[in-house]
């Protein structure tokens, strides 16, 4: 474990609404290439550790590094250029574009407002956008507009837009909610095809797609970190059984 | 509920040109069509409504595509009127013809006011090279100020909206209070030449309608290259879904910067060309409810078709012309009843109808054919929802953490 | 100060100090209703100066029939103008919403032009119904001298009276909002509108009575300032600019905000106008607004909510 | 585009009929001129909208908007005169048609109005205008398009033109003569100077001071304006209080109006406190102030309902059968019905409907049946008036307290600039 690189490192991180500690004195270290997985009850406070991290959400305290740079004051689009990507629990797609303008859009030239002016679809941005639909299994959609496309799909399309980004960290909100069996098992390819070269976060509350996926599974419990290990670890720690289980 | 759809992406695949049928219609109808139809009074009445229509195709990109209503529109067109003016005004108080006034040689109004000098912030408008970049950087610069302040701070929807309205307010108030400066209630009148060409002439009416119309077509290709630009799908992106643009790497602020921005300075032209085809400029342009009325024009054209803007202009003031001199009494209720109802029916305007039609007839066809396949079926317009994500202190309703 | 004493000089400053606190009622009697609208729905009633007006002309009629029908009812007929006023505007109101402002919820944007093209439509039917003219409704003596303690000095009862009635009402607004059961549901519905639904409470009617009290309390607005304006069919656009200034300035959502920005633009206000000329005092007003909101758009006061 | 012809209808004819015999007074006094033989070639040679039995005027006011509480009678008194004229058998043998414009009290909209009248209706002349803003906008359009238009407001001067009958009178007609009385009757030295911040105060307030301290010898102790639309007065009437000036003089305007005066009422300042002038309230306006918000304050005008002469004796009850018995008549309506008539009688001296014959006949014609007495019209356009204080009742009425000779009007006054 000492061996391999910490991309994110995340330390004693908080942040309160109006009092209520969402995420208390929170640590977490994702390393290169891992794959990890949170889980925890409703309102443990996983979605708002990923708004902290992509700068969704300001932190109150404590520090996040990506790949040893500070982020808590970064805003996010620059965080994004850095190499972070972030997918949202709702599939959070440009219905009114087709597949193809919904992933061109999120090639990363022309970010700028004069960039965008003068961006050009050329070889190189086809190229990438046909690499990533065979990956998302929309290569046959192109030219759809997106709204068209099925729940799952969606959901696809807005990892592959992330793909397009070709980020270092990964972080996916409950990639295979609402989706059919069949999906799952593609979506699970995906994942474990994309996490080889990237580090990658996801939250999902499924535990038989989070035990075919994870690496390492963090649980959080009311906004701080109740277990880390792996998938038998942490299901065999009592605390978490406690805290699933309940009283 | 459905996201409006507009006109350009549903025709992907058509070949290139026929997007571009519509501005040739809209040129020959302006270009051609009204100046063989109408006496010269109606012209002019059709230029001056163009001069709004420029703020409507404003509007479309930046309210229609963006989503960022202004209800503050008039300010720019009034700042690029007021450029003009000032220049006009300059010329037209001459020493000669001002040699009554206790001090002559600045315009009448600052002579009533009891000012003796010319105020220095009226000097360089003795230039009209100095008055032409003003007529676009003042509006710009301000529009530019404006925006990074709101915007970075991510201010949007309705609360945006209101806070326009009241910068509207405040700069009516101000123009109308420095009436040494400004020529206050009045506005800045009686303009006659521009660099001594006279501007009442029919000739000059001809020639500035002419003028105004090429620079609003030239003006709404602009708009339609650039929603042809990865730029425009990035607008209606950000519209609907502005915090994946924002973690797709975009600085959304400064998309949303640019196209307020240069909503203000066409604007701005639309103002400058006001004041040369009317002949003055006054503060009722400036203030909430022009601002509003402009908001309209865009919504009865259609708020995503910049073509259909320059329509709308041109309907509601007619309509408004219309009513005004048949029913004095009746038309505030037509008005308000107008309103009301484009924004309740009709949400994409005489474009939505338009495109509704054409698609009815596209179905019946395809019928008449037997066969319809799901691409060519018509798209029902559904209104367009507000950006899903309003900013955090300003979110009132819904959404899931 | 020639041939002025000591204790004249320090009654006008007592009345100038009332008469900040005077201007600060007007601002937040006239902006409360707007604020709970936009506050609690996120709507803009650009409508808001005509639902001022209609509790003016109901004050006009009341007053015009008290003194046809009831002389005897003339010395309190204001009174009950503002309660009829209230129920007025609270009933058209109601009726707007249903007609209107439902339709609208997910589109605020859209609203806002709805109920500028509704404030048109009411505009000439007032023209239409009462004439283009002003019309002035007779008010009670008791309400329009001044209390005068000493010589020199002059209360207003008139200011008074809005004083009174702007703490009443906004007392009565946060006692509903933040002490009833009712209120209780507004404040649900405002933060998590799924969730409210969810746990039973009928959301749609909510937002009608919260759209409905708004115009209301409009209307409680315009009939008090019939002591102190003008009652015509375009009166309703004198008031709308402070009021958007006050919302916009205090903040979207939160009645301190709104008694904040009241209180310190109308002091601000008050004391600049002793100084200098009013159009001069309106304008550095003005200005320092402006420059506030550039540097804090989000006006005097925000809540920190969790996205 | 159709527009609005008012042809008098029916239902008004038959009501105008049966007010004949009253009318009769007013029609006797005045020479019937009536010339059915002059063919439309010899009196119109420009090309206006003049047919043998028709001639066709425009009436351009704000009938909506913030300006239409202040215009509407200004609409009914031209519509009075034109019916009265038309009874009387019209103007060289052609009756009157009015084409009804609507300003929307928004200058642009008048001077398109304006243009639309002059360029595609060519109307003979054009009633109409209120505010100075108005006026200024369509000015340009006049003089551009030759045409005619009789003013009715009375108004910060500063101006004259070939193209306008100004029927108001300009700033000094209305000043000096308030000021002479205020400092002869009231023992008025120390003076407190306050207005609607735009044109017609300012300049009207710039006169009053160069006369206060040039002739009057006295002094102003405070000077102050407020944006069009203010409705909070306090402290403005704490530093009035503070200066104890003798007079306060007032030009405030509009929706301010009634809450200047509701206010001053609520502080205390009555009229035995404190001596008011005003030369902006008109019985019209005091409708929406409230006669007993008034009762006692000073007004400077040429004229009020109440003037008692038998002329406006006709005018009011003409007035009042045609609109009803609580229509008020300010300064202004009167005005405003003095237009028509003055139009009337420079075309009948002039022979002549065309604009620059009307123009040079206008100077030196005399209407001896104006409600207010007798005007006459000066060289420079304006007319000759009387200023006449009124002092306000609780009923909204003025009682007339003081009446000056007729002055000689002078719109750029030498030594007040």
């Amino acid at each position: 474990m000492s061996s391999a690189r910490i991309v994110l490192a995340v330390d004693n991180l908080s942040v309160s609404f109006d009092g209520f500690k969402a995420v208390n004195d929170l640590n977490l270290y994702v390393e290169q290439n891992e794959l990890r997985v949170v889980i925890g009850p409703n309102g443990a406070g996983k979605t708002t550790l990923l708004d902290l991290i992509c700068g969704r959400t300001r932190a109150t305290a404590g520090s996040i590094k990506f790949k040893d740079m500070e982020l808590t004051r970064m805003p996010e689009y620059e965080r994004v250029r850095r190499g972070i990507g972030r997918k949202f629990q709702t599939p959070s797609i440009y219905e009114n574009l087709t597949v193809l303008e919904n992933l061109e859009v999120s090639y990363p030239r022309g970010r700028t407002v004069f960039g965008s002016l003068f961006f050009r679809r050329d070889a190189a941005v086809m190229e990438r956008v046909k690499e990533v639909a065979e990956l998302i299994y929309l290569d046959e959609r192109l030219d759809d507009a997106a709204e068209l496309l099925s729940h799952g799909q969606k959901q696809w399309l807005e990892i592959g837009m992330l793909l397009m980004q070709d980020p270092e960290l990964l972080m996916l909100d409950e990639p295979v909610a609402g989706m059919s069996v069949s999906e799952r098992e593609k979506t699970a390819e995906l994942l474990t095809r994309i996490s080889s070269n990237r580090s990658v976060i996801v939250i999902e509350h499924d535990m038989e797609f989070v035990k075919r996926i994870a690496h390492r599974v963090t649980v959080l419990h009311q906004g701080k970190m109740l277990a880390e290990g792996s998938m038998d670890h942490v299901q065999a720690d009592p605390r978490v059984i406690e805290v699933y289980l309940g009283h | 509920m459905n996201i409006i759809t507009p006109s350009t992406a549903s025709a992907a695949g058509a070949p290139a040109w026929r997007a571009w049928i519509p501005l040739a219609a809209l040129a020959l109808f302006i270009l051609a069509v009204l100046p063989l139809c109408l006496d010269l009074f109606r012209l002019n009445l059709v230029g001056k409504y163009l001069t709004y229509a420029f703020v409507a195709i404003g509007l479309v990109l930046c309210w229609g595509y963006g989503g960022i209503l202004s209800l503050g529109q008039g300010v720019f067109f009034g700042l690029g009127g007021y450029a003009m003016a000032m220049f006009l005004k300059l010329e037209a108080s001459d020493p000669e013809s001002t040699k009554i006034q206790s001090t002559p040689g600045i315009p009448d109004f600052m002579d009533w006011n009891q000012i003796t000098a010319l105020p220095a912030l009226w000097e360089p408008f003795h230039s009209l090279a100095f008055t032409l970049l003003a007529i676009v950087l003042v509006p710009g610069l301000m529009a530019f100020v404006i925006g990074v302040a709101m915007f970075k701070r991510r201010v949007g929807g309705v609360y945006f909206a209101i806070m326009t309205q009241a910068f509207a307010a405040m700069l009516s108030i101000l123009i109308i209070g420095q009436q040494g400066y400004t020529g206050g209630v009045n506005g800045i009148t009686d303009l006659k030449t521009l660099n001594g060409w006279d501007i009442r002439t029919d000739h000059a009416k001809y020639v500035l309608y002419f003028l105004n119309a090429g620079l609003l077509l030239a003006s709404v290709a602009l708009g339609q290259v650039l929603l042809k630009t990865k730029f425009g799908k990035l607008l209606l992106a950000l519209r609907d879904k502005e915090e994946r643009v924002r973690f797709s790497g975009y600085d959304v602020a400064a998309f949303k910067v640019f196209i307020f921005t240069l909503a203000a300075v066409l604007s701005a032209v639309g103002g400058a060309m006001f004041t040369l085809q009317v002949g003055f400029m006054s503060p009722s342009f400036v203030g909430i409810v022009p601002s509003i009325e402009m908001v309209i024009f865009t919504a009865v054209g259609g708020r995503l078709s910049l073509v259909g803007a320059v329509y709308g202009s041109l309907a509601v003031n007619f309509g408004k012309s219309y009513f005004s001199e048949s029913f004095p009494q009746l038309w505030l209720f037509l008005m308000g009843g107008l309103f009301i109802a484009v924004v309740m029916l009709f949400p994409n305007g005489l474009a939505g109808l338009a495109d509704s039609v054409r698609g009815a007839w596209q179905k019946w066809q395809a019928r008449k054919a037997g066969q319809m396949t799901a691409r060519g079926a018509p798209r029902t317009p559904a209104p367009p929802e507000d950006e899903p994500a309003a900013p955090t202190a300003l979110r009132v309703k819904g959404g899931a953490a | 100060m020639d041939g002025m004493s000591f204790s004249e000089f320090g009654s006008v400053l007592i009345m100038q100090g009332f008469n900040g606190l005077s201007y600060f009622s007007v601002l937040l009697l006239m902006a409360l209703g707007l604020a709970i609208i936009f506050g609690q729905m996120g709507v803009i009633n650009m409508a808001h100066g005509e639902f001022l007006t209609i509790g003016a002309y109901t004050t006009y009629l009341l007053s015009v029939l008290s003194s046809t029908y009831a002389p005897w009812f003339e010395s309190y007929y204001f009174i009950a103008a503002i309660i009829v006023g209230f129920g007025v505007a609270f009933v058209i109101g109601y009726l707007v919403e249903w007609l209107m402002i439902r339709h609208l919820y997910k589109r605020p944007l859209d609203s806002l032009l709805a109920t500028w093209g509704l404030s048109l439509i009411m505009q000439q039917t007032f023209r239409s119904t009462f004439g283009p003219k002003e019309v002035s409704a007779t008010l009670p003596a008791w309400l329009m001298g001044s209390y005068s303690p000493k010589e020199g000095l002059d209360i207003p009862l008139n200011g008074l009276f809005v004083m009174a009635l702007t703490l009443a009402l906004t007392s009565a607004v946060a006692a509903i909002m933040f002490y009833s059961r009712w209120g209780l549901r507004v404040r649900a519905t405002t933060q998590n509108r799924a969730m409210a639904g969810a746990v039973g409470i009928d959301t749609a009617k909510i937002d009608r009575l919260t759209f409905a009290l708004g115009c209301g309390i409009a209307g409680v607005a315009g009939a008090a300032f019939t002591t102190i304006g003008s009652t015509g069919p375009t009166s309703g656009s004198l008031y709308i600019v402070d009021t958007f200034l006050v919302v916009v300035f205090g903040g979207a959502q939160s009645l301190l905000g709104t008694i904040a920005s009241a209180f310190s633009i109308a002091q601000t206000n008050s004391t600049l106008e002793f100084f200098m000329t009013g159009s001069i005092a309106k304008v550095i007003t003005l200005a320092t607004i402006i420059g506030i909101l550039l540097l804090r758009p989000e006006g005097l006061f925000r809540l920190r909510v969790r996205k | 585009m159709k527009p609005t012809v008012l042809n008098a209808p029916s239902n008004l004819r038959a009501i105008s009929r049966s007010l004949r015999t009253l009318l009769f007074g007013v029609m006797a006094s005045v020479p019937l001129l009536v010339n059915a033989g002059t063919t439309t070639a010899e009196v119109n040679t420009t090309g206006l909208a003049v047919t043998d039995s028709v001639v066709k005027v425009g009436q351009l006011h704000s009938a909506t908007g913030t300006m239409a509480i202040s215009e509407t009678g200004s609409i009914q008194a031209e519509r009075l005169a034109i019916d009265q004229i038309n009874e009387m058998g019209g103007i060289l043998g052609r009756k009157i048609e009015i084409i009804q414009e609507d300003g929307a009290s928004d200058w642009p909209t008048f001077a398109e109005k304006a243009r639309k009248l002059l360029v595609n209706d060519k109307v003979a002349a054009v009633f109409g205008c209120w505010t100075s803003a108005s006026r200024k906008a369509v000015l340009p359009v006049f003089e551009k398009e030759n045409g005619m238009l009789y003013y009715p407001t009375f108004y910060e001067g500063l101006e004259q033109s070939k193209n306008v009958i100004y029927t108001g009178q300009e700033a000094t007609q209305q000043i000096i003569a308030g000021l002479d009385w205020l400092a002869k009757t009231k023992g008025a030295k120390k003076f407190y100077l306050v207005g609607s911040d735009y044109i017609w105060p300012r300049t009207s307030n710039k006169i009053a001071r160069k006369h206060i301290e040039n002739v009057l010898k006295g002094e102003v102790v405070g000077e102050d304006y407020f944006p069009l639309g203010h409705t909070q007065f306090g402290s403005l009437i704490n530093k009035i209080k503070l200066k104890k000036p003798d007079a306060v003089y007032s030009i405030i305007v509009g929706g301010s109006n009634v809450a200047w005066w509701k206010q001053l009422k609520a502080a205390g300042v009555t009229s035995d406190k404190q001596t008011i002038l005003t030369i902006s309230v008109t019985e019209d306006e005091i409708l929406g102030i409230g006669g007993e918000n008034m009762v006692g304050f000073y007004a400077a005008m040429k004229y009020f309902q109440s003037l008692d002469n038998d002329n406006n004796k006709k005018f009011v009850a003409a007035f009042k059968a045609k609109y009803g018995d609580k229509a008020v008549i300010g300064d202004v309506t009167q005005a405003a019905y003095l237009g028509p008539w003055l139009w009337k009688a420079a075309v009948e001296k002039a022979g002549s409907f065309d604009i620059d014959k009307i123009a040079a006949a206008s100077p030196g014609i005399e209407l001896k049946t104006a409600p207010e007495g007798y005007v006459k019209v000066h060289e420079n356009h304006h007319l000759w008036s009387k200023l006449r204080i009124g002092e306000a009742l609780a009923d909204g009425q003025y009682k007339v307290i003081y009446e000056s000779d007729l002055i000689e009007p002078n719109p750029v006054p030498k030594g007040y600039q």
